[in-house]
């Protein structure tokens, strides 16, 4: 009985994780998304204290705790703090290559793509996996779309930090946090990934005067 | 045979015969490397040279006369043993190898001398040798593997060679279509030779002879027709040629006189190795296309090779497309030589084959000596344009002698070496109609007409090439006030002129070599024998130079005896070339070499495509009849550059401009990319399930 | 674990290796002098190659080395990629040294850069070091992502604008490349766990040993998230995008190291993965998939050669067609073509480096990487010149250098596994980028200098490095030791292992 | 071996020709002159010339080198020593077992080759000229007389002549109809290579008509007689070769004095008829275009081919 509702409790966090991610793929300014990917990281460690919960495996609760600290607390923090001397023209994704209406639409088939690709795949009647690992693969989806469709170099960073929620979602569903040190290693290379990409940032806005990466084609074959 | 060398294995084994030319060409390299001191660094370079080439000469001999040479170096490299395998198909293009080249660095200690001058001599001797040397290594390695390395290496040493005077642009660009093609024709070889070895599971050339008539039929022909394009390339013929006229004219004299004479004949080379040695060449009537190929290929190559040499400006370009006339009349006998196999028609395949060899050596021999000719020419009068020379045979008796030797024999007159090869082609041709096929009858038939027209057009070729450059009278100041070229160059054409005249005359003495060295089966006579050719059931045709000679010098001595007894003697008075009486007749009423083709262009206007450009300057524009200056220009397409190569290499170029545009500089199309790559391959791994 | 055993036998050497660098950039980081840096960064690497070659012995007569545990496993295949990063790396500190110096002394760079590069160049020989010998994949993954991003510190060494933007590039396409990788990694893992729970499920070893019993389909998808991944960061196409980009702004020793040996680790990475998925399901799968991508990688690499205009690009897009052929080898597999990819992946770790090393010198004499406008070098610079000329040879696999022998091995291993259209059209685009390759370098190395050119050479610490390389080329191309060829030879029963097609 | 008899008739009948040849041309002039309605001169005339060209002094030209002053005698010694292989009234001649039909060919080629280089030697207009024409001639004529003996040599066997000659012998016309396509390409080089016309006029010296003369132009006394006779015995050589080759009946197959007369008497009507129809011919026709010319020569390598073709079938 019990089983049945942490079911339902899953799908519908699922769900909710789903929907926050589209809150970032809609959202054009920088604070915006930002503050959406706050939430959907607040989101994402719920779930992983949800997990937690399901397989009683304590490490996952540190994993979850670290989630909230590092993701919506010092990654937001660093961002804001590199990025607090741009000019606001860079931070807004002034014309994505697919309009973002449109991009729901294309997140949404991305989605049933997942859910598509995934049903081979063996879950041996685990409950965790067989409801998130579709989702994951659908975040990792929607953030490398997220990338291919922004021309902003500053949004990018969103489709990046998206990607590497969707990983660890993934990570932790398959491997139930038995490998918390890899786990560690990941969270520092991501973070580690963020804070030269803003590094990068600065350098770009100062050189090229713009955040479009539009303008970074000098080096091409044409 | 009549010279027997045994005497000196007496002494020498066989191996030691091989090592020694090999250690002394790579003295030669070092030393030559080593010498910073110029003056030292020819004879260093050369004189090793040239002793190697003596051991390379009494090496094969041996060969040919004694047993075979095999030796084989295991682990150096993983899977492939080094393997020399020294029998006496590669005896014979070793011997060949060593008489040029003993020729060439005779003649190279002069020639090299301009270069002392401007360019490092010490790197020219190293890559002369080492091009010696590897030829060498090529036709004696035994192993697909290492065969291929030596190949490579050929090629990439002679590259460097063409090369060698890299600060004109031309030179640049022929030496890269020169390795370009050559290497093109590297990968079809490896090709074939991997065919092989996927039936055979080894890359050694033994398991190849062993196995290779078990091949299925479909392997064979790939086998075939891979190495025969391949090879081909190297030996240059049509349509694969286009690299030749321009790497051989680009080279030094010497080198050119080294490729023309020999490199080409390692196409030969290997073809011969594919089609009688390996490939399992099973002796059955549906391997007679092969040999079609072959005369097709042949008689399109000397046509159009010969064509091209007869309205050709540049010395030693002429000479080159004359190389590639050769090659085609070489192939000839030898697809002959297998259409008649392939009908157990042994006696006459012998007869084709033994016609193929003889011009292989022949062609090495004459194309040599007029390489170093026409180098001797370029060396005097530093230009390579026969419209500006003439009358040198005032000032250069010798080189103009050995050049008409040289001619002579190339052009096939009796009783130089080249008629009798020629002869023997034709007599294959006339023997052809044993072959129980009326199909193949006459389009061999067919084949004589471009074997008969290139005959004649090679001697419209070198009465101009000889005529225009050696006689009457200089036509400009290149021309002029020079001086008969060094001793030792002198000598090293000489040399192969004196091989002309022997092979010319000893017929027999050729024959017998060659039969020895292939093992065929006809008995070797005495030297001074005519040859006797019993090709069928009626009369036999008989061929005997020393008694032609001795007509010859009996006409000779009765003409004159008989004009000087009824004329007795009379003076003789020089006086101005008869000019119409209008006097001072100068140089530039001479026939020039353009006009003198003319009427070739015209014939062949199918071929030539010329088209005249004629440009006059009036004194008043009103009037077209008063004309200052007139200036007259005749041009010549070549329809294999135009027609193949440009079309192919154009739209090669726009596929590839398609491709390489995928980096477009946008980050945003890359992630796309691997997108849509994971994707597709993610859905078809899921549809597949 | 106890201390005792840390410091016994292989931990004791592999604990070694992996402290040489990191105290080298702990020392770097102390000392902030020139000269005191590039003497560590030098003797580190000196220090690791020594090490190296202990090691690679030791596998010789002992095929295998585990240390910590199951977490450090090092094999005859891992010790095959040890060894061009030991090479290579010393041969670039050496090279640095010049190169940096120079940078130095025109003033394009000052103090702080320069210690931050030795820094980074220790930072990345430890991450590389470890790619090779971890058996926990995890930990493999996250120094490859490690990898990534010291190189792009590397190469942001500089505020040029085309360095800033290639380094962008790499850091967002290697990042997400590398999330595909540990995606499929994890999948792995989840059939590993599947198959049987056990805490190191992680480690190759264990999967290796339940190969047999994963489950298909998810090694299927589990290999194309592999492929993906670790194909970005090894430069296959379509997915080599960032490499020409990234290779050609980077400092050319880096470049050299990332060309050279990075592109090795990765594709380490995606053959250790091949094992396993042709152990569970035949290697007929991922030979397919490999040998697709090369093929594309060697046309694309062929086609953008022809119109390259800058040198080192030209050098990076060689990069990917030798690293397709090293995958086409791998793909078509049997001992010739395993055998011939692992010689590859050698020979093309030694040829790189020293074109790279060239055309740096070139640059800093010419100071243009544009091909058009370099000419004459043979007349110019002899030394360099000619060791340019034999790079550009051996890269486009003339014999007799080493390149021409694998490549051999490579494309008669393709017609023996019946691979006809696979292998023709690689001759095909092998023989177009032949010539114009060839084109590009011949008319560099010959011709007429500009006159504003002034002759000389750049110094002997310009040339040293080049010639050890050079060296190297031409002995590796007529005669192979026998202990190499034994090391070789047992790699590749170790990935033929699987079966192969 | 051949016994010695054998050898004194073989050397006989060459000396024959070699002293018959100027007749041929005296005999040809004169049909020429009778047709134009002239007296003409003797036909024995041109001995008359020879002789008297023997006994001038010659002027050589100072641009000219060695080349030129022996390229007469090589003519000679060529040309003469091609009659060797001719059989003329006896079927074979001895000295078929020192050389063939294909080496006639060669010589004919070696005398060639010197004449067009002396013509070039002499850096005069002329000689360029007509060493031009005459390379586009020959370049065209020696096919298609090698595929005329391509053809008789398949039909009789070998190329050696004596052979071909003995079998023609005891053969005929009609069972060979390929000879005829043969004889008639065989014609045409015989006018092509003689110089006749329609091809070149030999008895004129404007620079329009002339071919072989231009080469000559320098030319005088001994060395002229040696060329004008080296020529003439070239004529007699291709016009022996049509008799005996496609119309060999009365020929002497054995050495015995009787058929030796007989086959003497016949050849030299045989040769003589010929003569003074390619005589009238020449009278007829008036000469062609130098462009037109190589259509003729097709013509001849087309019949000859037509010749293989019918051999085969």
């Amino acid at each position: 009985m019990i089983i049945m509702e942490t079911n339902q409790i899953m799908i519908f966090s699922g769900a909710i994780l789903l929907i926050a991610t589209f809150g970032i793929v809609t959202r054009r300014g920088f604070a915006d998304w930002l503050g959406a990917y706050r939430y959907q990281s607040i989101v994402l460690a719920a779930v992983t204290a949800l997990i937690a919960y399901v397989t009683g495996i304590w490490e996952i609760y540190i994993a979850a705790g670290l989630t909230l600290v590092i993701k919506s607390i010092i990654i937001p923090k660093v961002l804001l703090y590199v990025t607090r001397n741009l000019e606001i023209e860079f931070k807004v994704e002034t014309n994505p290559y697919v309009s973002l209406r449109a991009s729901v639409i294309i997140s949404a088939f991305l989605v049933a793509l997942s859910y598509f690709l995934t049903q081979q795949i063996p879950f041996k009647s685990d409950q965790i996996v067989s409801t998130y690992l579709p989702i994951s693969i659908a975040l990792f989806l929607i953030g490398l779309f997220v990338i291919v469709n922004r021309r902003s170099a500053l949004n990018q960073v969103v489709g990046l930090l998206i990607i590497e929620n969707g990983l660890f979602l993934f990570t932790l569903t398959l491997t139930h946090g038995v490998s918390l040190i890899i786990e560690m290693g990941i969270f520092a290379d991501i973070l580690i990934g963020i804070i030269i990409s803003s590094i990068l940032l600065l350098r770009i806005s100062r050189t090229f005067d713009s955040l479009d990466v539009g303008k970074l084609q000098n080096l091409r074959d044409d | 045979m009549l010279w027997d060398p045994h005497w000196l294995t007496i002494m020498i084994s066989n191996l030691a015969l091989f090592q020694i030319p090999i250690l002394l060409f790579l003295v030669g390299a070092l030393s030559g490397l080593l010498s910073r001191n110029s003056r030292l660094a020819r004879p260093m370079t050369f004189v090793p040279a040239m002793i190697g080439s003596i051991f390379t000469i009494i090496f094969s001999i041996d060969i040919i006369t004694g047993t075979s040479l095999k030796l084989t170096i295991p682990h150096m490299l993983p899977f492939f043993n080094v393997e020399i395998f020294v029998d006496g198909i590669s005896a014979f293009f070793i011997l060949i190898i060593g008489i040029v080249s003993f020729a060439v660095s005779l003649y190279s200690i002069g020639y090299s001398k301009e270069y002392e001058t401007k360019k490092r001599i010490s790197i020219f001797g190293f890559l002369f040798n080492i091009f010696i040397l590897s030829m060498i290594l090529v036709v004696s390695s035994n192993n697909a593997f290492y065969f291929l390395i030596f190949w490579e290496l050929m090629s990439l040493v002679s590259f460097f060679l063409v090369i060698y005077d890299h600060d004109k642009e031309e030179n640049l660009k022929s030496g890269i279509t020169y390795l370009v093609m050559t290497h093109f024709g590297t990968a079809l070889i490896f090709v074939s030779f991997l065919l092989g070895y996927i039936q055979t599971g080894s890359f050694s050339f033994d398991s190849l002879r062993e196995s290779s008539a078990s091949f299925p039929w479909l392997v064979k022909n790939l086998v075939f027709v891979f190495a025969f394009i391949g090879f081909g390339v190297k030996a240059g013929i049509v349509p694969l040629h286009t690299w030749l006229p321009h790497a051989h004219p680009s080279a030094p004299s010497n080198v050119s006189a080294l490729m023309s004479a020999v490199m080409i004949k390692m196409g030969i080379y290997g073809m011969v190795r594919t089609v009688f040695d390996f490939s399992g060449f099973g002796a059955s009537p549906d391997f007679a296309w092969w040999g079609v190929l072959m005369v097709a290929v042949g008689s399109i190559s000397s046509v159009s090779g010969v064509l091209y040499a007869v309205i050709e400006r540049d010395i030693k370009r002429a000479l080159a497309y004359s190389s590639i006339e050769n090659i085609g009349i070489i192939l000839i006998g030898l697809g002959l030589s297998v259409i008649f196999a392939a009908y157990h028609l042994v006696a006459l395949s012998v007869l084709a084959f033994i016609a193929s060899m003889y011009h292989t050596i022949n062609h090495a021999i004459f194309k040599g000596l007029l390489f170093m000719g026409a180098g001797s020419v370029v060396y005097a009068t530093h230009s390579k344009n026969i419209e500006d020379l003439g009358g040198i045979i005032k000032q250069m008796p010798w080189t103009t002698l050995l050049f008409l030797i040289g001619a002579a024999s190339i052009v096939g007159l009796p009783p130089f070496n080249g008629f009798v090869s020629e002869w023997l082609t034709l007599q294959a041709f006339l023997s052809s109609y044993q072959i129980p096929s009326a199909i193949l009858q006459i389009s061999i038939a067919f084949a004589i007409l471009p074997f008969a027209l290139t005959i004649g057009i090679a001697s419209a070729t070198f009465v101009r090439l000889f005529g225009i450059t050696f006689l009457s009278r200089a036509r400009n100041r290149h021309a002029l006030n020079i001086k008969e070229v060094p001793r030792s160059m002198i000598i090293g054409m000489a040399v192969l002129a004196a091989a002309c005249i022997l092979l010319g005359i000893l017929a027999s003495l050729g024959i017998s070599l060659i039969s020895s060295a292939f093992h065929l089966p006809s008995q070797p006579s005495s030297p001074l024998d005519g040859i006797m050719l019993q090709n069928n059931a009626k009369n036999a045709v008989h061929l005997s130079m020393p008694f032609v000679l001795i007509l010859f010098s009996a006409m000779a001595v009765g003409a004159f005896g008989f004009i000087r007894t009824i004329g007795g003697k009379t003076g003789k008075t020089t006086y101005g070339t008869w000019d119409c009486g209008v006097g001072n007749l100068n140089e530039k009423m001479e026939y020039t070499a353009t006009s003198l083709s003319q009427p070739i262009r015209a014939v062949f206007k199918v071929f030539f495509k010329p088209h005249n450009i004629t440009s006059k300057e009036l004194f008043v524009s009103t009037n077209q009849y008063l004309i200052k200056s007139i200036k007259f220009n005749s041009i010549t397409k070549n329809i294999f550059e135009e027609s193949l190569y440009q079309p192919i290499i154009s739209s090669t170029l726009r596929v590839l401009d398609k491709i390489r545009r995928i980096q477009t500089g946008k980050i945003n199309s890359y992630l796309l990319y691997i997108m849509i790559t994971a994707v597709l391959l993610l859905l078809f791994v899921r549809l597949s399930h | 674990m106890e201390l005792a055993d840390i410091f016994s036998g292989s931990n004791r050497a592999i604990l070694a290796l992996l402290l040489t660098p990191a105290m080298g950039a702990v020392l770097v980081t102390v000392a902030r002098q020139k000269r005191i840096s590039e003497i560590v960064t030098i003797s580190t690497a000196f220090l690791i190659l020594i090490q190296v070659f202990f090691i690679v012995s030791k596998i010789i007569s002992e095929k295998t080395i585990t240390a910590f545990g199951n977490t450090f496993y090092i094999d005859s295949f891992g010790a095959i990629i040890l060894l061009p990063i030991s090479i290579v790396g010393l041969v670039s500190a050496m090279y640095s040294v010049n190169y940096m110096g120079r940078q130095y002394d025109n003033g394009m760079i000052d103090m702080k850069h320069i210690t931050r590069y030795y820094q980074g160049l220790n930072v990345f020989l430890l991450t590389m070091l470890i790619v090779p010998i971890a058996n926990n994949m995890g930990i493999m993954w996250v120094t490859v992502e490690a990898t990534t991003l010291v190189s792009v510190l590397l190469i942001m060494l500089y505020f040029k604008q085309n360095a800033i933007e290639s380094a962008w590039k790499y850091l967002i396409i290697a990042t997400v490349g590398l999330s595909f990788a540990l995606i499929g990694i994890t999948f792995f893992y989840y059939a590993n766990i599947n198959v049987e729970n056990s805490s190191d499920a992680m480690n190759w070893t264990e999967m290796m040993h339940n190969s047999k019993l994963f489950d298909p389909n998810l090694v299927k998808i589990a290999f194309i998230f592999i492929l993906i991944g670790f194909g970005t960061k090894a430069g296959l196409a379509p997915m080599h995008t960032w490499l020409p980009d990234a290779h050609s702004e980077a400092p050319t020793p880096v470049s050299a190291l990332l060309s050279g040996v990075l592109l090795n680790c990765a594709f380490y990475c995606i053959v250790r993965f091949h094992i396993i998925s042709s152990s569970t399901i035949g290697p007929a799968f991922s030979s397919q998939l490999l040998i697709i991508l090369a093929v594309i990688s060697v046309g694309i690499a062929a086609a953008s050669i022809y119109f390259q205009k800058d040198m080192k690009r030209m050098l990076a897009f060689s990069s990917v067609e030798h690293m397709g052929v090293i995958s086409l080898g791998i793909g078509f597999g049997g001992l010739l073509g395993v055998y011939g990819a692992l010689l590859q992946i050698i020979n093309h770790a030694i040829v790189k480096p020293m074109m790279f090393f060239a055309s740096g010198t070139i640059t800093q004499k010419y100071e243009t990487k544009a091909i058009s406008k370099i000419t004459g070098l043979i007349k110019v610079m002899p030394a360099t010149g000619v060791l340019f000329l034999i790079g550009g040879l051996a890269l486009v696999g003339m014999p007799p250098f080493n390149i021409f022998l694998s490549e051999f091995l490579i494309l008669g291993a393709g017609l023996k596994s019946g691979q006809f259209l696979a292998t023709s059209l690689v001759i095909i685009f092998l023989v177009i980028t032949f010539a114009v390759f060839l084109r590009h370098v011949i008319r560099m190395v010959f011709g007429n200098p500009f006159p504003e050119i002034k002759k000389g050479s750049m110094g002997r610490l310009a040339i040293i490095p080049v010639a050890i390389l050079g060296s190297l080329v031409f002995i590796l191309g007529v005669y192979i030791p026998e202990q190499l060829q034994t090391l070789v030879h047992n790699a590749s029963a170790i990935i033929n292992q699987g079966g192969s097609t | 071996m051949p016994s010695i008899a054998e050898i004194v008739i073989g050397i006989v009948q060459s000396l024959f020709i070699i002293a018959f040849s100027p007749l041929m041309v005296g005999i040809m002039n004169k049909t020429k002159a009778r047709t134009q309605k002239r007296i003409g001169s003797s036909v024995f005339q041109p001995y008359y010339d020879i002789i008297k060209l023997v006994r001038k002094d010659e002027v050589i030209s100072d641009q000219s080198s060695w080349i030129f002053r022996s390229s007469p005698w090589i003519n000679f010694v060529a040309i003469g020593t091609a009659v060797f292989f001719i059989p003329v009234f006896l079927s074979y001649s001895p000295f078929g077992l020192v050389g063939d039909i294909l080496l006639v060919i060669g010589l004919f080629a070696l005398a060639r080759f010197f004449t067009m280089l002396a013509g070039l030697d002499v850096s005069s207009s002329f000689g360029g000229f007509g060493v031009s024409r005459d390379m586009m001639m020959s370049m065209l004529l020696e096919p298609a007389l090698f595929l005329t003996i391509f053809v008789v040599s398949l039909t009789y066997g070998g190329s050696n002549i004596s052979g071909i000659v003995a079998a023609s012998a005891n053969s005929s016309l009609v069972s060979h109809p390929q000879l005829l396509f043969a004889m008639i390409a065989m014609f045409v080089i015989t006018l092509g290579e003689t110089g006749r016309l329609p091809f070149g006029n030999s008895s004129t010296h404007l620079e329009l008509t002339m071919i072989h003369e231009a080469m000559v132009l320098e030319y005088s006394g001994k060395s002229l007689a040696l060329i004008e006779w080296s020529s003439a015995i070239k004529q007699l050589i291709l016009l022996s070769l049509i008799i005996n080759i496609f119309v060999p009946w009365g020929i002497s197959s054995s050495v015995s004095a009787p058929l030796l007369t007989a086959g003497l008497l016949v050849f030299i009507v045989k040769v003589s008829l010929l003569a003074i129809s390619i005589a009238f011919l020449e009278s007829r026709v008036a000469r062609w275009r130098l462009f037109r010319l190589p259509d003729l020569i097709a013509m001849a390598i087309a019949s000859s081919m037509i010749g293989v073709v019918f051999f085969y079938l």
